[in-house]
């Protein structure tokens, strides 16, 4: 009786966690579903436009909250890999030619390597000062690039002059917002349940163990140490590929894509959006954008409306818009239980 | 006799999960009452009640005969009762000496002082100057007791404060606790060593899920009666 | 040259000393890594500015002082401690809209454009030291240093509220248990960084300048500080900005093409070599 | 010496700064033998845990495992091998759910059945329950069942029974004995519940200051002049 | 019927580093629009603009831009820093927008990302850089020089121009030296430069770290026993924000209100009615980056970017400086430049000019852009 008790709880647990595959691919669906409408009913260029970054946006942060929900870190520094991936593309695709697609690839991949092997000297590094940590190597980097001169561009920043083709498609298509807006959102989707799968098998508890008491899952034998990097090493890669996607729409990089305030900026999304979910961050991102930009379009005192309308939310809304999506989406739920019954 | 600390159908809870269930008990001056049952009916929620660490909700909390309304962390201390919480929670930046001290904040006059702890437990003199938490876990028990004591309070409220120690140390303990009760400290003791509840206590609460179940005298009760009485 | 250069060292160390004295009494009583710390700064030197143009530098001092522990106060009051039992991050971001509503509090009454804030008469001049003329202004500065840091030493180390706040800063739930206040406490030493921010404003308001992006400037160095030492420990937190504060000023000499680079290349080979700060534990 | 000791600690000694927490310590555990350690508080017993479990740094001396060095290993290589422990200080997977953090204690040994050690110790109600949210004891229970995953062939428990009700602790012991005789695996058992080590260890030892006071069965031990003056008082 | 409105996108500096520098400028564009607006628009268009922060960051700039260009303000006027502009340069065809640089002195906005749809309508740092060793040549006596420039592109172009003009004229630079942005106390540097053999010193700082080397120097004395040279240095922020620590500070000066020209001397007396003080030089630039885009609105009659673009290029205008010449192979407004000092006049410390040098001097400068 209580083996079959405890098994129910076991798979429901299971299930409140990592809902199905088939469960997560409707709801990729869904989202893509979502896309295409926002792109067919927005006519506005300029919200289009808005639109566009806030999804670029969207796919840094959800690397950087995938970092804070497995690994329970806050990294300062995140936006090293994503103005680091604008970079790399641009010298790759002025330097040597080599089609833009593999120029792609090869620079998520080495941001991913570099990144994993940064993690294992530096996640030892507890709490804050892991934070602190990261805004260093990152303030490092932009300082350096700052001060670069050559084709870089130093402050001034780097225009990358990509071929006519990128990835066997009208450059164009990048650059305009409308149908940037649907491949951003697309890979947005599609990293968003890449992860959710990645979650899916042993890693997604296992980080989470780490995360909650890392002395503790060494006595349960896990090495603690290259699961940790990993979760970094993911976090980076994903948050490059926002880069690579920035640089792609906008021909251009700046040592400021590289300074903390960006990844504090976007830690905010993350925070706003709920981190305890892998989309959260996403939607605090876009919601980030749009407020942001509607209040800069009404007042001066923006900074001011900005910074009191962000208290309100994380003091009324603890998990963030995730958080009260989910809380909200629950209660319904229960009433239409209680209905039927 | 005044009473110290008296709950009347006290409803307790984390968060939304409602732990305590009308619950009444009461403490004299100078009494010496013991509250047991199985883990996780409650016992420490009581001392969390106390303490505002969970949240009351429902019924009335009185100290030295005073309802209490705006509860906060620091008021129960400063009615003069003093805890020795479960797993000690010695404070790991102060020195053994300055653990001691800050159980002593609410200055009250009485016999407890770091002179009168130290004759009580050597080891702490010893150890004085060393961080609280390089001292073995029970070694950190006695330091919670004597830091509780530092307030010389009116009522000692002691968490399962056997745990982890030596037997030689809890019996101890039985002479210590007596001789504070017979200074006129009340007491009220949670436990699961029973020898202990036995040579301490005069009066009984039992618990269950969240609820007294039974009270009463313990005078003359052996541990194997004790023992049947819990377990029901 | 050398001992002016470890002079000058000194006199930035002591001025990152005072900012990040009061970033680690209010991180270790409330587990807040303060980001309006730099705006609290920036206030302090600008109410300083208001109030010196009736009162002169001292006048204007007292009132920065006095302002910055009343916004202290309520910071706490009002912010950190309803808001207790958050997670650390989410605290975290709440003082970061703070930093955004007090820049534009500082915009919308004093402008966007630079000021200078004057010295003390008394302090204007300059005294031989090494054979060449260095501000007597400057020697304040290391003097105000030395004086908060002994301050706040014998507070904490030797009175009994110093224990309270120890013990706080540990485990304030405990401590509470034992019939500390510490929402007071928490009041009073919030009040107490935040007028320490403000303080550093007003002595650093004669030799930089104040603009509405003074904070953010002074923020990094302060946090490079407090983790460099430590978070939470003070002594920690002196040695890092004496060490910070050489660092700047003999790089500038003897390494000028990494200077940039140098403090953040501290804070990293630091804390790769003690992950958690040069005291690994708190004062 | 006999290679067929399921663990043995030759001369171990563990120092903190000046402390000397252990001092030249021998033992060994035959297999599906219950030793009893106790002694004073501050006797060094944790301290012996942690050096045999890979915790904490040897000063001197070696640990042996199935009659194969194992001081140079590390903690998880040790736990793969079949040594496991519980903590004095719980230490437990907070945020996660008991059934979450079993599941995964279980993985990284083939064939253990985290249902089983939930069952035997009453967890399995509290299978969908976070674990910081679940009473003292509870989690005292769950720091164990985490350590009894897999059935390691040597268990180290740091005061399994503290913090338990005399129910809990009396099961705990029966379901003990009952891994050591039916399933071979040797227990070293650190604790202050003298009816608990004398009812179910074979062979106790004892420690103060860091150093053997005594060695032997229950019933020596119990005699032992020094032990009562020193640790066991009206237990005895 | 009633001609197409003027549309204005102003991305403005009103958040982060550049903040002073955005108001001002701000301040000389609203100006410049009131005053057309007043006049009966520009050619009988009236003229409409939206305001947007750029966050002094790339990022924010162009997304404001992008936003503006996109719903119909596509004449686009404001940043501060040089990479805001070269990020709005690189979008402009793509936008179909027009942009007229106002206070981003890169050489790039002109010379390597130069484009079609992109003005320049201040002084490059090419052009500051033209006049110093003229002004050298005839006003120093100085035989060695001492460097301080922020650590970065900017800086370090200005300081090896500056070294080279030295050079050319036989003198030589001691001791060069770099000082990070974002530095606080330059003491350290001050202590070196006061060292050193020196007897002029050539500082390319940028804002916040010019106020606090400015406030610094004078502490230390430096200003009084060496004379200071400054890039972009004795502006009128700079004085203000220093009390008095300018005084006798030598340097380049784009702009001051006493340039003699009839519309300049309309211009500050319009200004002088309204304000009650004269104008600044980040004023001047914004009014007159507003100035040029209405010129050539009026000159194109349109207000299509491309349009616009075609009669700005190449043509004359008229600017406070008097008629200027928007070069047509690098889209550069070519105007006069001077040499000045900050001084005490009438009561107030200000810079004044002491040398202007003709246009001709100042253009003299090649550029890689090829339109
Ligand atoms: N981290 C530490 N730093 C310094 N000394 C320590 C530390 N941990 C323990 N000690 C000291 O080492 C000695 C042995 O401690 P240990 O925890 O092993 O005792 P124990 O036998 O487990 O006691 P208990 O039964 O009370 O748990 C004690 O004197 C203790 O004070
Ligand atoms: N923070 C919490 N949030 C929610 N529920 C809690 C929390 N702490 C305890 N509980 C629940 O409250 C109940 C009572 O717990 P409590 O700690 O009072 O038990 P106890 O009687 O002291 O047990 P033990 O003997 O194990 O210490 C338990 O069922 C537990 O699951
Ligand atoms: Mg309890
Ligand atoms: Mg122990």
């Amino acid at each position: 009786m209580s083996a079959i008790i405890t098994a129910t709880a076991l798979e429901d647990t299971q299930v409140k966690r990592n809902p199905g595959v088939m469960r997560l691919c409707a709801m990729a669906a869904a989202a893509v579903a979502v896309g295409l409408t926002v792109n067919m009913s927005v006519t506005s260029n300029g919200l289009m436009s808005l639109l566009t970054q806030a999804t670029i946006y969207a796919v840094f942060a959800l690397g950087l909250g995938f970092l804070l929900k497995q690994n329970g870190m806050v990294s300062f520094g995140h936006a090293l890999f994503f103005g680091m991936a604008g970079y790399l593309v641009g010298a790759a695709v002025t330097l040597t030619g080599w089609p833009v697609g593999m120029v792609v690839v090869l620079t998520v991949a080495a941001i991913g390597m570099f990144a994993f092997g940064l993690a294992l000297v530096i996640v030892r590094v507890p709490g804050i000062a892991f934070g602190m940590l990261t805004l260093a190597i990152g303030q490092s980097f932009y300082v350096l690039v700052s001060k670069s001169r050559g084709f870089t561009g130093g402050a001034d920043g780097m225009n990358i002059n990509f071929p006519a083709q990128v990835f066997g498609m009208e450059l164009a298509s990048f650059q305009n917002p409308s149908s940037m807006f649907l491949i951003c959102w697309l890979v947005l989707v599609a990293l968003v349940l890449l992860l959710a799968l990645l979650l899916r098998t042993g890693f997604g508890p296992l980080t989470e163990a780490i995360r909650e008491n890392e002395e503790r899952a060494r006595f349960i034998g896990f090495r603690t140490l290259l699961p940790r990097a990993a979760v970094f090493a993911v976090s980076a890669m994903v948050t490059a590929v926002g880069g690579v996607l920035s640089a792609l729409y906008t021909g251009f990089v700046s040592p400021e894509s590289l300074h903390w305030s960006v990844s504090g900026t976007v830690l905010i999304m993350v925070v706003l959006g709920g981190s305890r979910t892998l989309w959260g961050p996403a939607v605090g991102a876009v919601v980030y954008y749009l407020f942001r930009d509607f209040v800069g379009e009404h007042t001066t005192h923006w900074m001011s409306i900005f910074g009191v309308s962000l208290i309100a939310v994380i003091v009324l809304w603890p998990a963030g818009i995730a958080g009260g999506v989910m809380r909200a989406a629950t209660s319904l739920q229960r009433a239409a239980a209680r209905r039927l019954a | 006799m005044t009473r110290l600390l008296k709950f009347e159908a006290v409803n307790a809870y984390y968060g939304r999960a409602h732990v305590l269930h009308d619950v009444s008990l009461h403490v004299e001056a100078g009494e010496r009452v013991a509250l047991v049952g199985r883990n996780g009916v409650g016992k420490t929620t009581v001392v969390n009640t106390i303490l505002n660490l969970a949240s009351l909700r429902g019924g009335t909390m009185q100290f030295n005969g005073r309802a209490q309304q705006g509860l906060r962390t620091y008021t129960a201390a400063r009615a003069g009762i003093a805890v020795v919480p479960q797993g000690r929670r010695i404070i790991a930046n102060l020195t053994i000496e300055e653990n001691l001290l800050l159980g002593g904040a609410v200055k009250r006059p009485g016999p407890w002082n770091l002179a009168s702890i130290y004759e009580l437990f050597p080891i702490l003199r010893e150890r004085a100057h060393t961080p609280g938490t390089a001292l073995s876990g029970g070694q950190q028990q006695m330091l919670a007791i004597g830091r509780a004591m530092m307030a010389n309070p009116s009522l000692l409220v002691l968490d399962e404060p056997s745990e982890g120690l030596a037997p030689v140390i809890v019996d101890q303990l039985a002479v210590i606790f007596n001789r504070l009760a017979d200074a006129g400290t009340a007491l009220l003791l949670i436990e699961q060593n029973l020898s202990l509840i036995t040579r301490v206590a005069r009066r009984l609460y039992v618990m269950a899920k969240g609820s007294i179940i039974e009270e009463g005298a313990l005078e003359g009760l052996d541990i194997e009666q004790l023992h049947k009485h819990i377990v029901v | 040259m050398i001992a002016i250069q470890i002079l000058n060292g000194l006199v930035y160390g002591s001025l990152l000393m005072i900012v990040a004295s009061g970033l680690v009494l209010i991180y270790g009583l409330r587990r807040v890594v303060n980001f309006a710390h730099g705006s609290l700064f920036m206030l302090g030197a600008y109410i300083a500015y208001a109030a010196s143009l009736q009162f002169g530098f001292g006048g204007g001092l007292l009132a920065a002082v006095a302002a910055l522990a009343a916004v202290g106060f309520c910071l706490d009051r009002f912010g950190f401690r309803l808001l207790q039992d958050r997670d650390p991050l989410t605290v975290m971001l709440v003082t970061f809209g703070l930093l955004l509503v007090f820049e534009d509090v500082v915009q919308s009454i004093w402008g966007k454009q630079s000021y200078s804030l004057a010295a003390p008469e008394a302090l204007q001049g300059t005294v031989d030291l090494f054979g060449s003329p260095f501000p007597v202004y400057r020697l304040a500065i290391v003097a105000v240093g030395a004086l908060v840091a002994a301050c706040l030493v014998g507070w904490l180390r030797y009175s009994r509220i110093g224990l309270f706040i120890r013990g706080a800063s540990t485990d304030p739930v405990t401590t509470a248990m034992q019939g500390v206040n510490t929402d007071r406490l928490s009041g009073g030493v919030v009040a107490v960084g935040a007028a320490l921010a403000g303080l550093a404003g007003v002595v650093s308001g004669p030799f930089l300048s104040l603009s509405p992006t003074m904070g953010s400037d002074i923020l990094i160095d302060s946090f490079v500080v407090v983790v460099i030492g430590g978070l939470g420990s003070f002594a920690g937190a002196f040695v890092a900005a004496m060490i910070l504060g050489q660092v700047q000023a003999l790089g500038a000499v003897y390494l000028p093409d990494l200077a940039a680079l140098l403090p953040f290349a501290l804070m990293t080979a630091v804390l790769i070599w003690r992950p958690s700060g040069l005291s690994g534990s708190r004062v | 010496m006999s290679a067929n000791y399921a663990l043995e600690a030759r001369d171990l000694s563990v120092r903190y700064g000046g402390v000397t927490a252990n001092d030249g310590v021998s033992m060994h555990l035959a297999q599906g033998e219950i030793r009893g350690l106790i002694g004073p508080n501050g006797a060094g017993k944790s301290t012996f845990i942690d050096a045999l479990s890979g915790r904490r740094a040897i000063a001197a001396g070696s640990v042996h495992l199935a009659g194969s060095d194992i001081t140079a290993l590390g903690v998880v290589e040790r736990r793969l091998l079949g040594l496991s422990r519980s903590f004095q200080r719980t230490s437990i997977f907070p945020g996660m759910r008991i059934g979450v953090q079993m599941e995964l204690a279980a993985s990284k040994i083939p064939d253990a059945d985290p249902d089983e050690v939930m069952r035997e110790l009453g967890l399995d109600r509290l299978a969908g329950r976070v674990a910081d949210e679940i009473s003292y004891g509870d989690q005292r229970r769950l720091d164990i069942a985490l350590a009894l995953v897999g059935r390691p062939s040597v268990l180290l428990l740091d005061e399994p029974m503290a913090g338990l009700s005399v129910e809990e602790s009396m099961k705990l012991a029966r379901h003990l004995r009952n891994l050591a005789r039916n399933w071979g695996v040797s227990v070293l058992l650190v604790e202050h519940d003298m009816e608990v080590v004398f009812g179910i260890s074979d062979s106790i030892t004892v420690l103060e200051t860091g150093k053997l006071l005594a060695e032997g069965t229950p019933d020596e031990v119990r005699a032992h002049p020094k032990v009562r003056e020193a640790y066991l008082g009206s237990a005895a | 019927q009633a001609k197409e409105p003027v549309r204005i996108g102003i991305v403005n500096s009103q958040s982060g580093g550049f903040t002073a520098q955005g108001e001002d400028s701000l301040r000389g564009m609203q100006f410049a629009v009131d005053e057309a607006n007043a006049a009966g628009g520009a050619a009988g268009r009236p003229v409409e603009v939206q305001i947007g922060d750029d966050e002094s960051t790339p990022e924010a700039g162009r997304r404001v831009a992008e936003k503006f260009a996109r719903s119909g303000y596509n004449l686009l006027v404001g940043p501060i820093a040089s990479s805001i502009s070269l990020a709005l340069g690189q979008n402009l065809q793509r936008w179909d927008a027009l942009y007229v640089s106002t206070l981003s002195k890169s050489d790039r906005i002109t010379g390597d990302a130069c484009n079609a749809r992109m003005f320049q309508a201040n002084h490059s740092d090419a052009m500051d850089l033209a006049i110093v060793q003229p002004w050298l040549k005839e006003n120093a006596k100085e035989k060695r020089f001492a460097i301080l420039a922020n650590d970065y592109v900017w800086g370090r172009d200005s300081a090896e121009s500056f070294t080279k003009a030295v050079q050319k004229l036989g003198k030589e630079v001691d001791v060069t030296l770099y000082a990070p942005t974002g530095t606080k106390d330059f003491a350290p540097y001050i202590a070196q430069l006061k060292n050193s053999g020196a007897e002029a010193v050539w500082v390319a700082l940028v804002g916040r770290d010019l106020i606090a080397f400015a406030k610094q120097a004078a502490e230390f004395g430096l200003t009084t026993s060496k004379r200071i040279i400054g890039h972009a240095y004795i502006m009128n922020f700079v004085v203000k924000a220093t009390e008095g620590a300018t005084d006798g500070v030598w340097g380049v000066m784009n702009y001051a209100p006493e340039i003699d020209t009839p519309k300049n001397k309309a211009y500050v007396a319009a200004w002088r009615k309204k304000f009650g003080r004269d104008p600044n030089e980040n004023e001047v630039a914004g009014y007159n980056g507003i100035q040029v885009i209405l010129q050539g609105v009026a000159k194109a009659d349109s207000v299509k970017p491309t349009a616009v673009a075609a009669a700005l290029k190449g043509a004359t205008l008229e600017t406070v400086w008097g008629q200027a010449t928007m070069r047509a192979e690098d889209h550069q407004l070519v105007k006069p430049n001077y040499f000045g000092r900050v001084k005490r006049v009438g009561g107030e410390l200000r810079p004044v000019i002491e040398t202007a040098f003709d246009a001709s001097i100042v253009a003299a400068t090649p550029s890689n852009c090829k339109l």
